[in-house]
């Protein structure tokens, strides 16, 4: 009894000691949570989450690789209390989901005839699978084998079919799959995703500026599912009311069907399923990721502002708008009349982007009224600049600052701010661009007897969209091309009577391809007009960087047009925690790539926040199309005709700022969906079956 | 600090309780784990060794001792009347130590039967050294002059095929038993009377 | 109370039972089921450590500090194991003899520790026990359910309990040995987790 | 020198300890899903069985023998190793980061490897030299490493095959396994 006792007491004292004294001797620090995780876990130590142990389970929980369900043993309270845990991260207590990229491989052609086992690892390694397409869904489903919770199943398309409810983000479907199609993302990595070169990517969706998945959305349109397709333009633009107006839709330049046929209406499309949200009176949800506790402030509520927002707050971070104007909207509400995107509309979007808690402060203006010094004493922990480009340019010519001469989108704002303004009877608007035909057409919605347009080539030149310029001629709007304008003429009281402008000829076409109008000597005209508005172009207001007293703005750096000089693929600015997009960076650009930029700098400012480096997505697509699926010519195209837009009548137009362009009603719509070929990287659904079947 | 005296403290009372409770639960089964191993390893090997015993080897026995030995002794009356004894030696293989009972007539100096009794082989080939009786029946009617080692080994032992460690660790235990046999001999006779 | 108390008891016995749905303490579950005696001998051992360490470690949970949570639970177990080696030393020996060195470890099959950490050292001692109690006896259940199937097709018989045959194959059964040697093991196994999938998982 | 090498190889082979003995099988299946975490599985088992039968077969002849009280060889051998490896866990970290970056993170799960302490049992039960002890803790964990690749390199391929639903994952990598405990079987009379 008493060795027995003697030597138990003394092991056990050896072994505390040498333990007690060792955890203090050899004290490393590590995240705390590690232990807390792993007091949470069995501790078996049994190695059946496929680590070696608990401790190295609970750092790959902790780092986020695992979801907190990770141990085989600890029941549920053991993953609830996991996950409290981890619920401070941002990102890892967002349960991941899988989901399937490519929805057609099937149609892609064979190479050659397989006869090999039955598995997708097995046939990628045979010149990467039987598919033309290298980058589409083997269909051997391998994810399928790989799901321990029957998650994953074989859909009638031969592409795998993710079941949410079923599925728990373990990633085994992603890592038996070889070609990279089905994938498991956390809400905040979905939207965080950009188009990359080895994506299945239509054409539309590669030239989309804001990368959305327009086939998916048309295809959900199709299958009547118009609040999915709402949710999915929603993963990427979060102003589809405002696009589905007026955005000039470059994806429709490169629609597959318009290479044979006339292009699908897409643009239509995605307005038509935004406008059936607003009228169903009622607000799709829209989920947001657990919050970060990271607290961004966005400088300027316009386009670019709003979506670096609204996606900041969908993965997680508390965002602050600051504008300059009585509203938010930026260019959306003040630069697009009402006529064509009505303030109601435009009002009752922006309200569900803030319904999702962020907060915007109006009548600020940066340098004014509040500075980085400010921003950064507030709290905050990255600006995003998203300013616009508001200044007009002048013309340089005499009588400019006589009554009645107005820049563009100066008169604009002016007129959409409800400001009186002393109108003439007869106006001459200089410029070709959408600003010019927006300051023409809201003159003769204002009552004037004539409007022209002085642009100084023709018409094929004018930069401005051409339902722009349809719609301006049908209303009425006289078109001066060849005009230079060199002299505003005012008679005694300064009152604008005249404006003089030189002829030109086109020369030889310059740098930008245009043909460069050359002045004819001597060929001085006079134009008989009370008013002149100059709608030649603007920059961006600088005149922050001199009004902030804050000593790092003199760091920020500008570009020779007054715009912030960023790197295009970060979006980040010269100081580190400053990022910009929109009119901003790039210049008067369109509506949807201020989103994109907008989405784009949202990525980098959490990659800023979490420590990561700042560094631009790798095989980034952006602006670039993938080779292959472009196509010279498209084979088993039925001709068929593109829905035509439904406008009010011309007579109904000038009275009032009444919207012009209608919605298409719905059995338009689904006809105008069923002309979409579902197009992927190389497939899509012919409308004949020459040359291939189109269901094997 | 005070954490660390708290883990000093907790485990090293935890051992200490522990050792008692085990000092305890030991003294307790100590006698019939004895019995146990004598009912269970020995006695089936005694019974083997001398089938027609007229006493009992087992209540009758003593323990031998010299300067560096300490030896079981089981003496049994064969039903001719003469006196014979057996003792348990060692040997080694690779499962371990090879328990071996050996039986030996005291008047003749030879092997009455030999048994395997602890053995942790690999089933099925080790330890056929227990069951397949053909191997440890050579040892019958052996004088204790004899070299027991494997015939390989210059010895007379064939060794069982596909085992030659194991019956080479039978052979070296029947080599230790006879080198204490004719070392104690004496004695054992002594205390038999 | 009594309720959870069911449900602690009855999960052992079917939706977390052992080794099946906790794919855990397979080297005893292996090694010792030749037969069902073995089997329910040391599925009864073990079930022995795992009601007593339950209760001593859901006793202690406050007072053991979590840097040498490991080593105490360890200490805890080890010496109902040793007490386990004891008693069946004096009053089975025979089948001690046959489990062998598989009663010392006992101490480190991960079930008894995995219960240990991931219920006794969270809950009461009342739940531990009867958590404890119904793990082991699924275990045990499990244990003789692969001994009686090894034992069956290995050797044609069924034994409960030492030379208490319940059944024997007739003369012209040919014994399959492949199932009491070490291979038969696992794919016995294998095939009994697969059963218990395709009962489970319709 | 012979009979040590014997001994290895029969410790290897003959007596694997996963396949043959049944030592260890919890991280066998846990731990042979992917390649890389067999190997480092392997390695460490190698690191800490060495120190482990080293330690306690000290502890075993010189207190346990010598003060009689070998019944409380489970308590003290799982209480020494248990310690021994949270030592050197914490020992590593601090000291050479490389190396646990390698090994550390198994060496918790080795603390409930039942083939440590099954390995130090067998040492002493077999009532080995310290020399033998030292060769057998050695070869037995290159058994149970070589097992445990060879396994994992297999289980590999087995991702690649068609397997009935009910039979994936462990039941088919038990299945598995006794095939190879039955090739393992064919070293049985090698020595």
């Amino acid at each position: 009894m008493i060795p027995a006792l003697l030597f138990m007491l003394g092991i056990g004292a050896v072994c505390g000691i040498v333990l007690s004294l060792s955890s203090k001797v050899f004290y490393v620090y590590e995240d705390p949570r590690i232990a807390q995780v792993e007091n949470n876990l069995a501790g078996a130590n049994c190695g059946g989450c496929g680590y070696a142990g608990c401790s190295a389970a609970a750092q790959a929980v902790v780092s986020g690789i695992e979801p907190p369900s990770v141990c085989v043993i600890s029941g549920k309270e053991g993953v609830e209390e996991v996950a409290k845990i981890m619920g401070v991260d941002a990102g890892s207590a967002e349960s991941p989901l899988s989901y399937n990229m490519c929805e057609g491989g099937f149609r892609a052609d064979d190479k050659y005839y397989y006869m090999g086992i039955s598995s997708c690892k097995a046939m990628a390694v045979v010149f990467g699978g039987k598919r033309v397409c290298g980058v589409g869904c083997i269909g051997l489903g391998d994810c399928v084998k790989a799901c321990q919770f029957d998650a994953v199943k074989l859909g009638p398309n031969g592409y795998p079919v993710v079941d949410d409810d079923k599925c728990v983000g373990c990633g085994a479907c992603q890592q038996a799959c070889p070609k990279d199609i089905i994938e498991v993302k956390t809400l905040s990595e979905k939207l965080m995703k950009f188009n990359q070169e080895h994506d299945p990517l239509a054409p539309c969706a590669q030239t989309c500026p804001a990368e959305i998945n327009i086939p998916r959305y048309i295809n959900q349109l199709k299958e009547g599912k118009y609040k999915e397709a709402v949710q999915t333009i929603r993963m990427r633009n979060p102003l589809p009311l405002a696009c589905g107006r007026v955005c000039p839709h470059p994806c429709e330049d490169e629609c597959r069907r318009g290479i044979e046929d006339e292009a699908v209406s897409i643009n239509q499309l995605k307005r038509f399923v935004a406008d059936f949200e607003m009228n169903s009176g009622s607000r799709i949800p829209i989920k947001c990721a657990p919050d970060t506790g990271k607290k961004i402030a966005v400088v300027g509520g316009g386009p670019s502002g709003l979506s670096c927002a609204f996606f900041l707050r969908r993965i997680g971070h508390q965002v602050d708008i600051f504008e300059a104007m009585p509203k938010l909207g930026g260019m959306l509400r003040y630069g697009i009349p009402e006529y064509r995107l009505p303030k109601k509309v435009l009002d009752w979007e922006i309200q569900g982007i803030l319904d999702l808690g962020i907060k915007s402060f109006c009548y600020v203006k940066l340098g004014a009224d509040f500075g980085l010094g400010s921003l950064m004493a507030s709290g905050y922990n990255a600006v995003f600049l998203g300013v616009g480009a508001w200044e007009d340019y002048s013309l340089g010519i005499d009588g400019e600052n006589l009554i009645g001469c107005f820049t563009g989108i100066d008169f604009l704002q002016r007129i959409s701010s409800g400001e009186k303004i002393s109108l003439g009877k007869t106006a001459a608007v200089v410029g070709g661009g959408n600003t010019a035909v927006d300051c023409a057409r809201t003159l003769l919605r204002l009552g004037l007897d004539k409007v022209y347009m002085v642009y100084r080539r023709t018409r094929k030149e004018m930069p401005a969209n051409e339902v722009e310029i349809v719609a301006s001629e049908e209303e009425g709007i006289d078109f001066v091309f060849l005009a230079a304008p060199t002299k505003v003429i005012g008679d005694d009281s300064d009152n604008v009577t005249h404006l003089e402008y030189l002829k030109m000829e086109l020369g030889e076409p310059d740098a930008s391809g245009r043909r460069r109008p050359e002045p004819i000597e001597g060929s001085e005209t006079m134009l008989d007009v009370d008013m002149v508005i100059s709608a030649i172009g603007q920059s961006p207001d600088a005149s922050f960087k001199e009004q902030d007293p804050h000593p790092r703005m003199t760091e920020l750096e500008l570009t020779r047009w007054n715009t912030v000089d960023n790197d295009p693929a970060t979006m980040q600015a010269s100081i580190p925690y400053i990022f910009t997009a929109g009119d901003a960076a790039t210049g008067p650009s369109l509506v949807v790539d201020a989103i994109g930029g907008g989405r784009r700098a949202a990525r980098s400012i959490d990659l800023f926040l979490k420590g990561k480096p700042v560094e631009p997505l790798k095989d980034s697509l952006q602006n670039k199309r993938i080779r292959e699926s472009i196509f010279t010519k498209v084979d088993g195209i039925k001709k068929s005709a593109r829905a035509k837009m439904p406008e009010l009548p011309v007579e109904q137009r000038l009275d009032s700022m009444a919207e012009v362009d209608l919605v298409l009603p719905e059995d338009v719509a689904h006809k105008e969906a069923e002309r979409c070929l579902n197009c992927c990287r190389i497939c899509y659904n012919p409308d004949t079956d020459f040359p291939m079947a189109k269901a094997n | 600090m005070r954490e660390m005296i708290s883990m000093i403290v907790v485990l090293t009372v935890l051992t200490a309780v522990s050792g008692g409770l085990l000092a305890a639960v030991k003294s307790g089964t100590e006698v019939r784990i004895e019995n146990q191993v004598l009912k269970f390893q020995k006695a089936p090997a005694i019974q083997d060794i001398f089938p027609e015993a007229t006493n009992d080897p087992l209540a009758e026995r003593f323990t031998v001792k010299t300067d560096d030995i300490e030896l079981q002794i089981f003496p049994s009356l064969l039903s001719d009347g003469s006196k014979a004894i057996a003792f348990e030696t060692k040997g080694s293989a690779f499962g371990g130590p090879i328990g071996l009972m050996v039986g030996i007539n005291l008047s003749t100096d030879e092997i009455i039967d030999v048994r395997v009794t602890t053995h942790a082989e690999t089933p099925g080939i080790g330890s056929r050294a227990k069951d397949d009786l053909s191997f440890v029946s050579q040892f019958s009617g052996l004088s204790m002059d004899t070299n027991f080692a494997l015939k390989g080994d210059g010895g007379v032992i064939d060794a069982m095929s596909g085992a030659t460690v194991t019956s080479k660790g039978v052979s070296v235990a029947a080599a230790q038993a006879k080198e204490i046999y004719q070392k104690l001999k004496p004695e054992i006779v002594k205390q038999m009377k | 109370m009594a309720q959870s108390l069911a449900k602690e008891f009855t999960k052992g016995l079917w939706a977390e039972i052992p080794p099946f749905r906790l794919v855990l303490g397979l080297c005893p579950v292996l090694a010792v089921t030749k037969s069902v005696e073995n089997g329910i001998g040391m599925g009864v051992a073990t079930t022995f450590v795992l009601v007593f360490s339950n209760l001593l470690i859901s006793l202690l949970r406050n007072v053991i500090p979590s840097k040498v949570r490991i080593a105490c639970f360890i200490v805890i177990i080890a010496t109902f194991v040793t007490i386990v080696e004891l008693v069946m030393q004096a009053y089975t020996y025979e089948l001690f003899l046959k489990l062998g060195i598989f009663i010392p470890l006992i101490v480190v099959n991960c079930i008894v520790l995995g219960r240990a950490e991931a219920f006794a050292s969270k809950n009461g001692p009342v739940l531990s026990v009867a958590d404890g109690l119904g793990i082991g006896l699924g275990f045990t259940l499990s244990l003789a359910a692969l001994g009686a199937v090894r034992e069956f097709i290995g050797n044609g018989t069924l034994t409960i309990w030492e030379g208490l045959p319940v059944f024997e194959m007739g003369g012209n059964f040919l014994p399959f040995q492949f199932m009491i040697e070490a291979p038969g093991a696992f794919v016995g196994l294998g095939l009994m987790l697969c059963l218990m999938n395709l009962i489970g998982k319709k | 020198m012979g009979d040590l090498f014997v001994l290895a190889i029969s410790c290897i082979f003959i007596n694997n300890i996963l396949l043959a003995q049944f030592l260890g099988n919890c991280p066998f299946l846990g731990t042979s899903k992917k390649m890389e975490t067999a190997v480092g599985m392997a390695m460490a088992v190698v690191f800490v069985l060495v120190m482990a039968g080293i330690i306690t077969w000290i502890v075993d002849v010189y207190l346990l023998k010598a003060l009689n009280v070998e019944y409380l060889r489970t308590v003290s051998f799982i209480l020494v190793i248990a310690s021994l490896v949270q030592f050197v866990e914490m020992f590593l970290k601090k000291s050479i980061p490389g190396l646990y970056a390698g090994l550390g993170i198994f060496l918790p799960l080795i603390t409930t490897n039942c083939a440590v302490m099954g390995v130090c049992l067998i040492n002493i039960k077999e009532e080995y030299t310290f020399v033998q002890a030292t060769v057998s803790s050695f070869a037995y964990a290159v058994g149970f490493g070589l097992a445990l690749i060879l396994f994992a390199g297999v289980r590999e391929r087995i991702n690649l095959a068609r397997v009935p639903k009910p039979l994936q994952d462990t039941s088919i990598g038990l299945v598995t396994a006794g095939i190879i405990a039955l090739t393992f079987m064919s070293f049985k009379g090698m020595v």
